[in-house]
């Protein structure tokens, strides 16, 4: 079993999900981050002095799928995440353990 | 003094009436924000109900079974029948009320008292009652059960004659609301988590500043609420109510901070609040008897006994998230006698006047509420009082993008 | 009844001016509550520069265009010349009006009204429409569109003369805001993503007590809005505005809370905010002429209007995110004709006048939009949209730490 | 004009007191939404307290020492004894202000005025000062301080005999307020992390709606504030005042909103909000006496301060969170000159009440609250600063479920 | 040393944190995430308009242990968070390769 | 290529932000947590009852960095973040499989 999450801009949050769902993947968990990287955090102006709002908005997704759907889901996601400016995110894939569903006690691949 | 001109004190009337609207105002961020936040469309929602209800059973049945004339004098129960009917002529302006003001002025100033009382038990009520037999209990109660007790002061009646003094409502209105709201929750049961084996749980109400500006809009109605019941312009009593309801409300929020300090150790503002609010609820039955120095003696001492009210009530395990039992019915009982200590010297009488309407009033609510819980029941499901009820009765929430973001909308690139 | 004096008219019509005043910022609450977070600001900011730049436009220009005096009786456009000039002595005061109120307190009365309308346009094109076309818009909007509008009835117009009636302006206000709130949508086009091809996908607004705030204190506001249209303190006519308009408001909330739960199984709180407005619009042609009962009756059906009207323009893809066009051109159309119902009797001349002051304030609106939109453009770009308005026009969020947290500084050790 | 009737005129400054009780609510919140979150809900209780408190000294003290009566006419400095002592019969009444209004009404006009002085600093002072010698630094500024310079005008001392002109209080109100807060944010220090090696480091408002509110609300107050001060309800006064209030608050939105726009590249809301406030401080000192012209003048040049105003602070790293110092100080002072320039044409005595009442106010505030800060201390510590005054003072926060939820009572299933 | 993450619903969350506290563990790290599975976000009515909300909220539970406790603490947040109904959530098990306290330095088992 | 994530105070999230931009690292991603562990939750009192607000606020910073500079980038974190009193968080490092730039579709070194 594998960890797939990705940080993704949150307008494309609804196109990775519906892309998702059409290779069969209709679960994960998300959550909003804050991202500081090559893109740089928008410079406003506050009762005439500037300053820099420190990070951009970003949505984090994880889900857990088995081994062989990996790359599918991996490039499903770049696909419909992906606008070629700066600021993209990243997809990063780890192994996991063992995956439990709390509601069946069974684990792994039967856990999804 | 000159007399006062009718179209004066028929103006001030109407701008009081005005200022006891905005006052609903006031419950319902008050109420909203010391509740919370899963709930609060749902109080909000039921306060604009109350109001809109209130209104138009007052015009329906309400100001004829609180006023139902001089032929009800000394009596316990009258009516005059339904709707509104306007005396012809003058006999509806200058000769309605002594030139004071008009039929309809009368109305409209009364029918803003009475929906006050059934916000008051919404309050205490918060976040675990149904809302549709909640509305149908305060439809009943605005409709009969306040107009009733009015009657026997405001209206003629027996404890007019018997000599029992309320000025401006400590009993008629606040306690009432009170008395209903003390029914309420012990019939309906405080909310999950809030008494457990540890002790007492705080739920801490979920915004602040809506809680600050309803306890300050409540103070700005009370300007038309204490004000506008002496009934006329006149300059000396209206001044003087001015002065005794803005005295005896600081003198409120300054003796609660101060106790709740030793008391606590801490500086609760939602506290204070309440101080300040019982202070004005004190100052009510004798906001036009007082001298000011008695005003501040009043104030500071419904004040002094919010902090041991709460701190009670939640001994007895009866919840009540906003405060209103030891607001409206504990300082409201307190100004009540203290016009008797203070001002007319008579305590009999507030006796008297407090614990027949208490009586009526909370037996009222008590039976009314039992049919409801026997027959529709009065509680949510425990599944709905966790999820809330502004997504489960109203299918929405109170700040939508704030915490469940429609995120193909609320993006930031 | 003796004459009512001078100096009491004139005090209530300024009372209601200031009652008027604070309406502004019932729109304002009431728009930002309904309209997503990352927009809020944005309405805020418009619904400030809107009040300013009526004010001034109205002193400019727009007073003596709507009140342009008696040698333009009947007619349908006359200007009196820019600015206050006050008449000297007594023409200025007891004499401007028959005794009713003094030269400045007519303007001052007036000043408030006309940046209402553009209020009730700002609401129906928020969070798409470009801050500085969309304040030339209005700038013109108030100082020419309404202003002519209202000549032709409370000028003394050619409406006036054909025995248009409209006390307070369920057209003349109302209609005008909400045709220009109409003509504003079909040019701007919906927000991105409302209408899907699965449907309508609601864009909830973002704060349930703001929204709340606003109704209540637009209701408020309607005291003065209503009673000061009296244009003085007659006791009989004042009191009689305020029971009809509180009883419009309430049964309209009431009919849009039953109708709304009959249609769509929802008690929602945003559409009964809506059924409480549509009653005081409906209300307002007529509000001196109504009888309580008729009140609630054109109060009810304003309400049970709404959420049908809600979802007609739904239907049509008009777009309009506070539901203007429902509450202030749907009933303040329903509201003038029911004057003709309930009222005068007479039908034809509120046909006439709602169907011309329309047409003029429809095309004015449109084409005013329409050059707008050719020449520096209307609508901000997808990706201003997407990340709202707040940040891109204002540089700024409408609540700082609670979502964007400044992490040096909002630390909990 | 026919004499103006004692209960007409006494009516008005009653409403009028009561309107000027609301800008404390507007006070609070505008407040309460440029600060952090994390210091919401102490922001909001030091404005209940100063309220509070204000109204008691001011009952104690402060009003005899204000008005001390005749026998100090020219004076620098009088008291004529404790609390209230209503005069008997007409004396408190017609007789007490030549028919205008009553002892009672008088001292709750006044009383309302007393504590805005005191709220002007709390703004300026927030999210660093300890609250209790805050408190102490309060009553005594409104008990003491406001009173004294108050008196040397308004109570008939020396610069009312000089000829100074301070209408309602542009000087006497908002430029006290100013230099009380300039000289406790001398005293106390920037917040934490404002001024960098890097510059000034913006710590935006957390709560734009609520900013909006507050702005709104002191508007609204101001027509009492303004019209009140006319002490009597004359209508060709009180409509002028009205009008030239409105319109310098309007200019100074305006012009707030054009420079900061070509200064800045910005909409910034919260400036506007400033300028708003700006131009009704501006146009206060001489509101009776301006054509509305001038007005519009007076507020936009108020407006145009504001921005420069809030640079200036900033560069001399003098902190003020609100922008109280550029609002009330700035615009206060200028108000004042412009009665000298645009009204009575005599600068002089201007700018010696400007002078002597900065002095004066500025070194009692500034010995006060040093004595404060040798003593008890006047900051609180860097770990309290950091984690919040909501949590440390008050153990509680402004939004309790939206940002620390209590997760076994607000669940979603 | 392993990771457990659990998704739980926010309504178990007293419940896990009691029985892990009662087996003698008493530190985790959490935070709001939003899940999407099999159990369907709400479908609401909003002006006249009906829509789901998208997701429905979660607890996430993280916590590093040694590797001789995680059976008995999944079993423990299993029991505690299980209601049977669809929507209970997972437990995600995982190796870490180092833990390091902050406050000392030390690192792994000492890190706890 | 590993995985860092560090659960600190939010206080020191500015030093520990510069001190990270001083050896090069300039992107992270990061948000709010809660944390339950060593130091107490603070007591409250709100209307006369005492209650604990249940956990302690703190930010999580996760990063993916190459293997050689996970020693450095620990340490600097480690040092930025520490005051030596209870409750200064966890610095935890984990492996991953791959990283992949949404951007450029360039994996593991090349996406950072
Ligand atoms: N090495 C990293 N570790 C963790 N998060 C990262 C890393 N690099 C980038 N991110 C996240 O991805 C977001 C986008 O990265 P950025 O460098 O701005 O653009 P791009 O991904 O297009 O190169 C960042 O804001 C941050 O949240
Ligand atoms: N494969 C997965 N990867 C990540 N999160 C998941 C995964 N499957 C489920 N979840 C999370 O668990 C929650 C509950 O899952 P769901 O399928 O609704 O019910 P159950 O766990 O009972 O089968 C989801 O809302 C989601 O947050
Ligand atoms: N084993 C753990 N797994 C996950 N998070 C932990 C663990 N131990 C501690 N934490 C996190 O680190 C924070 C600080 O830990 P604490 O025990 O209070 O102090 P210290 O890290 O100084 O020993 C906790 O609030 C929690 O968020």
């Amino acid at each position: 079993m594998k960890k797939v999450e990705a940080i993704i801009r949150s307008s494309k949050f609804e196109a990775v999900k519906n892309d998702l769902s059409k290779i069969g993947i209709n679960f994960f968990t998300f959550f909003e981050v804050k991202g500081y990287g090559r893109q740089l955090a928008e410079h406003v102006v506050y009762r005439g002095a500037e300053y820099d709002i420190g990070y951009i908005a970003r949505l984090k997704i994880e889900l857990i799928v088995e081994d062989q759907n990996v790359k599918r889901i991996s490039d499903t996601i770049r696909h419909a995440a992906q606008t070629g400016e700066i600021g993209d995110g990243k997809i990063i894939i780890s192994a996991i353990e063992e995956i439990v569903s709390i509601r069946t006690g069974s684990i792994n691949e039967s856990a999804l | 003094m000159t007399e006062i001109p009718f179209v004066t004190n028929n103006l001030w009337v109407l701008i009081a009436a005005m200022m006891v609207f905005i006052m609903h105002l006031g419950f319902a961020t008050l109420e909203a924000g010391l509740v919370q936040q899963k709930n609060t469309v749902n109080i909000l929602f039921k306060n604009v109900m109350i109001l809109c209800i209130g209104l138009l059973t007052y015009y329906a049945v309400g100001f004829n079974l609180m006023y139902p004339g001089s032929d009800y004098t000394g009596g316990f129960l009258g009516f005059s029948g339904f709707g509104l009917t306007l005396p012809e002529g003058v006999a509806g302006l200058q000769d309605y009320a002594d030139g004071k003001y008009s039929y309809y002025t009368d109305f409209i100033f009364q029918a803003m008292f009475a929906a006050t009382c059934a916000s008051i038990v919404s309050g205490a009520v918060a976040e675990r009652i149904k809302l549709m037999p909640f509305l149908l209990f305060v439809t009943l109660f605005v409709m009969i059960c306040y107009p009733v007790t009015g009657m026997w002061k405001w209206g003629g009646g027996w404890l007019n004659t018997l000599g029992f003094v309320d000025f401006a409502g400590s009993t008629l209105v606040h306690s009432v609301g009170g008395w209903g709201a003390l029914a309420a929750i012990i019939l309906l049961g405080a909310r999950k988590g809030k008494y457990t084996e540890k002790g007492v749980r705080p739920i801490p109400g979920h915004n602040m500043p809506l809680a600050t500006i309803g306890a300050f809009l409540l103070w700005f109605g009370w300007f038309g609420f204490n004000g506008g019941s002496v009934l006329s312009a006149d300059p000396g009593a209206v001044s003087l109510v001015f002065v005794t309801t803005c005295l005896g409300a600081a003198a409120g929020a300054l003796t609660t901070f101060v106790v709740s300090y030793l008391k606590f150790k801490s500086l609760d503002h939602s506290m204070v609040l309440n101080g300040l609010l019982g202070g004005l609820v004190g100052i009510t039955a004798g906001a036009d008897g007082f001298t000011p120095g008695s005003a501040i003696i009043v104030g500071a001492i419904a004040g002094a006994i919010i902090p041991f009210s709460v701190v009670f009530f939640d001994k007895l395990k009866l919840d009540d998230p906003v405060g209103a039992t030891s607001v409206h019915l504990a300082c409201g009982v307190w100004g009540t006698l203290a016009v008797g200590i203070f001002g007319t010297g008579k305590l009999i009488p507030q006796l008297i006047g407090v614990v027949a309407i208490g009586a009526f009033t909370f037996i009222f609510a008590y039976v009314v509420l039992l049919i409801i819980k026997k027959t529709v029941g009065l509680r949510v499901s425990e599944e709905m009082e966790i999820k809330g009820l502004d997504l489960t009765e109203h299918e929405m929430s109170a700040y939508q993008n704030i915490e469940r973001g429609n995120y193909a909308l609320m993006v930031s690139e």
